[in-house]
């Protein structure tokens, strides 16, 4: 069972039974993305807020297995606040976590570093992904 | 017992996805090494000996495919594959037969491959796609059928078995009635083809699709049946070479069905190495399949059955497919359990959306059963049921 | 050299039928092997690990076969074969954007694959079909393009080598004129993309198509590339499983291109032998390819030319294929010849009639060399063209 | 060279280049049947005239190889003067021989005999029976 404790952690069952920072807002002043996994179900909205390069609030909402809409939750927390470049760096450090590829350990991630677990089970890359997919457009030309 | 065919099956993993694809004997391959390693060239044309070979064995699949399901040789198309050929029905009979207010009757049950196809038909011809009411357990019935019936219908368009519930329709009666009304019966056998006997002249349906790669045959290639006349009465839908007869700069004639429906180079090693798959299956049977597949469904429905929290859709389904869900666990997270455990089962929609909708869900777990599984199998299956179960509970 | 590769040759034949099918290297049939012994299952829809990697290897395949080309990815969309991507060009873009008076240019050159689907979209929307007429030689030419092009140009669709004469069309320029017209081109590129580099960038064409059986993979795939905004904005020809996002009843909606265009289970161990097979030939380098061929073509031709009764209609032609016929033999009887020799080459109009009419004959004999022909190959092709002027002179 | 002797006998190439009974009439009282085999060229149509179930007389014309061509004319001679069920015997025993199998031999073929070299080349066995069908096809019902 340890590959299944390494891919289900406390910490990402805790953000899919209660996320955080979900629901969207009615604000002009969002960017906001949607992306989904036709063939599975998981549909993932995320809306961003940006000022003077520096991501003020982040939203999301929708529907998926516990992967995919806890890493919603989690990728929400781990970028608020950030400055876009940053958070540009670490969309593309997670991404490289997630399929197994080199990636900087030092890179603060916060919670996100316990989605590492997923790289052993490569038929989920895409649920852990679709969050952050999301994010990633909606900071697109910021 | 036939595990030993399936190479795949040499890597211990459990394999219960053959509702996706079916795994492919040995022999299947080698049929396949044998046109490309002596005679793989091009058919029809060549007037040279290993191409006149390589005819006689792509006509000769031809022949054993149309006996299979007990069709005349000229009545078997050989398409890209079961969606292909529920196209080609659509396309050429369908955009040409239906008109403005008919309607065409079919099932929520239908894979998007038989669906959509009828809803294009549909929006460009302004016809009406009725669906018949399912029964409580997701059933089609004749009397349902009936309800649905009317002066408009035009074509019936149903599947024969279920792709998510497992279920055969009651497609003899329908396809009388259907009959005595003129209206004309597309029947979606791409999971009857792999497991059940098919009469095609029995059954008198007018259109009958199936793939090869769901019966341990290669990807690649398919087949459209269709009721001679009813073929050679069609327009092709694509133009091309081997097609024709005589081709001018702005005219051309097109030869009989079942050629003017394959155009240019057809899958020559698929369609062989599907002659052999279908002679694999009547090796061991249809009815010997069914039976097989039957047995193990059985079993493992029991013991689910005695699993709290876990729900199965499907209990009393004819055919060895299990659809179910383990409550609170979304399906995804389920099949990594499955998955750490080498079994091999579809999570999703199983392009079957308006049913999956129909079952109140985003997304079900379905176990389908084939001639290579075992007991052993599906209690290999059932542990990881409860594992999943137990593995999420905790939380 | 490349001889070993390829294992129909053990056999002792001579192939010289390239232009139909080419020959397969085993490699291309252990990558499928490997498919189907490995990991011989669906792809982008199970949750399990070996259905991920066919997923993978799947898509691998397009990215290579796009390199191939110097294609994006996305506009990279698997077929059934090259005849499948014409008519998909045909049947979705032509269909929708081609009016009434519109004008269509083509060739005589053209094989029916690239005919017959503009012939119908011609017929349906009453347009016109305008023939680049062709010179003493039977060669497009960019002078003769702009004579038959006018305002009411909607589409142009050529071959990039005709497969009757060799012949390379001047594409460059052609497209160039063409999108100065906001004219859209279609170019069959089946007997170019085995024998040449060919880069969709620099070439600027806006839809290009051909198959792997003829470029050392296996049969039943092929390719439609197009630029991305045109197969965005085109609408899919085959509806069903895989192709959409969203079904309802009534209506769904679809992916982007190139799924858009992919429906229901595709030949997935079909593209997998095709990456091997673009791999192969990269291996070689498609210059080099195209050297070996012309070096073998020359020779041939210098000889031939030599002997009389014999008629080579494309003595200059740039890519290895020889048209020819022996003076009073029909191309049938001349070819049993051959065959009794083992040397295998196709009699007949190559599914070209327009182009064999041009040349004022019911059927031509053809000979198309590849990068596993030799000289030997050429001696032994102009032995028994010699012995079929002598055997069929003594009657 | 054996082989291809005895594909092309004198006899073959003789009525390619005489052919026997060659042209159409405008009459009615013959049925007409076309055969033609695109992928090559051979293109053949048959005249019988039928009277009391015996054949009065059977014209042919088209275009194609020596084979093809040559067995038209053979087949025109072979079939003038039977009776429809001994020409149907004939035909059928024809098709076997050229396709390999076993055949009557002590059957009176005519000149059609020469063409039992067909069967050691496969490919050809289409135009050796191009106008055969046609033959066929213009009996039938008679
Ligand atoms: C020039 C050309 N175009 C199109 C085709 C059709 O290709 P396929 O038969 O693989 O569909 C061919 C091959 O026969 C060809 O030579
Ligand atoms: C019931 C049903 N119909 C049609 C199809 C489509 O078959 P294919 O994907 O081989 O085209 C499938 C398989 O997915 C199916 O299960």
């Amino acid at each position: 069972m340890s590959d299944l404790n390494n891919l289900y952690r406390q910490v990402i069952m805790d953000h899919y039974k209660n996320p955080r920072n979900k629901g969207l807002v009615g604000d002009a002043n969002y960017k906001k993305f949607h992306v989904k996994n036709p063939s599975c179900g998981d549909d993932i909205t995320v809306q961003t807020k940006v000022a003077d390069g520096t991501i003020q609030d982040v939203k999301h909402d929708g529907t998926g297995c516990s992967i995919c809409c806890s890493s919603a939750s989690v990728m929400s927390e781990t970028l608020m606040g950030k400055k876009v470049t940053e958070a540009e760096d670490i969309i593309d450090n997670y991404y490289n976590m997630i399929k197994g590829k080199e990636y900087d350990e030092d890179l603060d991630m916060g919670d996100a570093i316990v989605y590492s677990g997923v790289a052993n089970f490569p038929a989920r890359v895409k649920c852990a992904t679709v969050a952050w997919q999301a994010a990633e457009e909606s900071l697109k030309n910021e | 017992m036939y595990k030993k065919d399936f190479p795949v099956l040499n890597k211990g993993i459990t394999y219960l996805d053959s509702g996706a694809s079916s795994l492919k004997p040995s022999i299947v391959m080698e049929a396949m090494n044998d046109y490309y390693n002596n005679y793989g060239v091009n058919v029809h044309r060549g007037v040279y000996e290993i191409s006149h070979i390589a005819t006689e064995m792509y006509e000769a699949a031809r022949e054993r495919v149309a006996g299979f399901i007990n069709a005349d040789t000229e009545e078997v198309v050989f398409t890209r594959g079961a969606s292909s050929s529920l196209n080609i029905v659509a396309s050429s009979y369908g955009l040409a037969n239906v008109n403005e207010g008919d309607e065409i009757i079919l099932s929520e049950l239908e894979h998007h491959s038989h669906l959509l196809p009828w809803q294009n038909v549909a929006k460009v011809k302004k016809a009406k796609l009725v669906y018949i009411p399912l029964t409580k357990e997701g059933r089609i019935t004749v009397d349902n059928f009936k309800s649905v019936l009317s002066d408009k219908t035009k074509v019936v368009a149903l599947t024969y078995v279920s792709n998510v519930m497992g279920y055969v329709s009651p497609l003899d009666e329908i396809i009388n009635i259907a009959h005595q009304n003129e209206i004309v019966v597309s029947v979606d056998a791409a999971q009857a083809a792999p497991h059940k006997k098919i009469d095609v002249k029995k059954l008198d349906c007018d259109f009958l699709s199936f793939s090869a790669h769901k019966m341990c045959g290669p990807t690649g290639v398919g087949v459209l049946y269709g009721k001679k006349e009813l073929l050679n009465s069609m327009d092709p839908i694509e133009f091309g070479g081997d097609m024709n007869d005589d081709v001018g700069l702005y005219d051309a004639t097109f030869k009989d069905a079942p050629y003017k429906f394959e155009t240019g180079t057809m899958p020559i090693a698929e369609v062989i190495g599907f002659k052999t798959a279908v002679e694999y299956l009547e090796s061991i049977g249809m009815d010997e399949i069914q039976r097989h597949e039957k047995t193990l469904r059985d079993y493992a429905v029991e013991k689910m059955l005695k699993i709290d929290g876990v729900k199965v859709y499907n209990k009393d389904s004819e055919t060895g497919i299990l659809a179910f869900n383990i409550e609170n666990v979304h399906p995804h997270d389920a099949a990594s359990v499955f998955d750490k455990n080498g079994v091999c089962l579809r999570a999703g929609h199983h392009c079957a959306q308006p049913l999956v909708n129909w079952l109140g869900e985003v997304a079900t777990l379905r176990a389908s059963f084939y001639i290579y599984n075992t007991k052993e199998d599906v209690d290999k299956f059932i542990e990881s049921v409860i594992e999943a179960r137990d593995f999420f509970g905790q939380f």
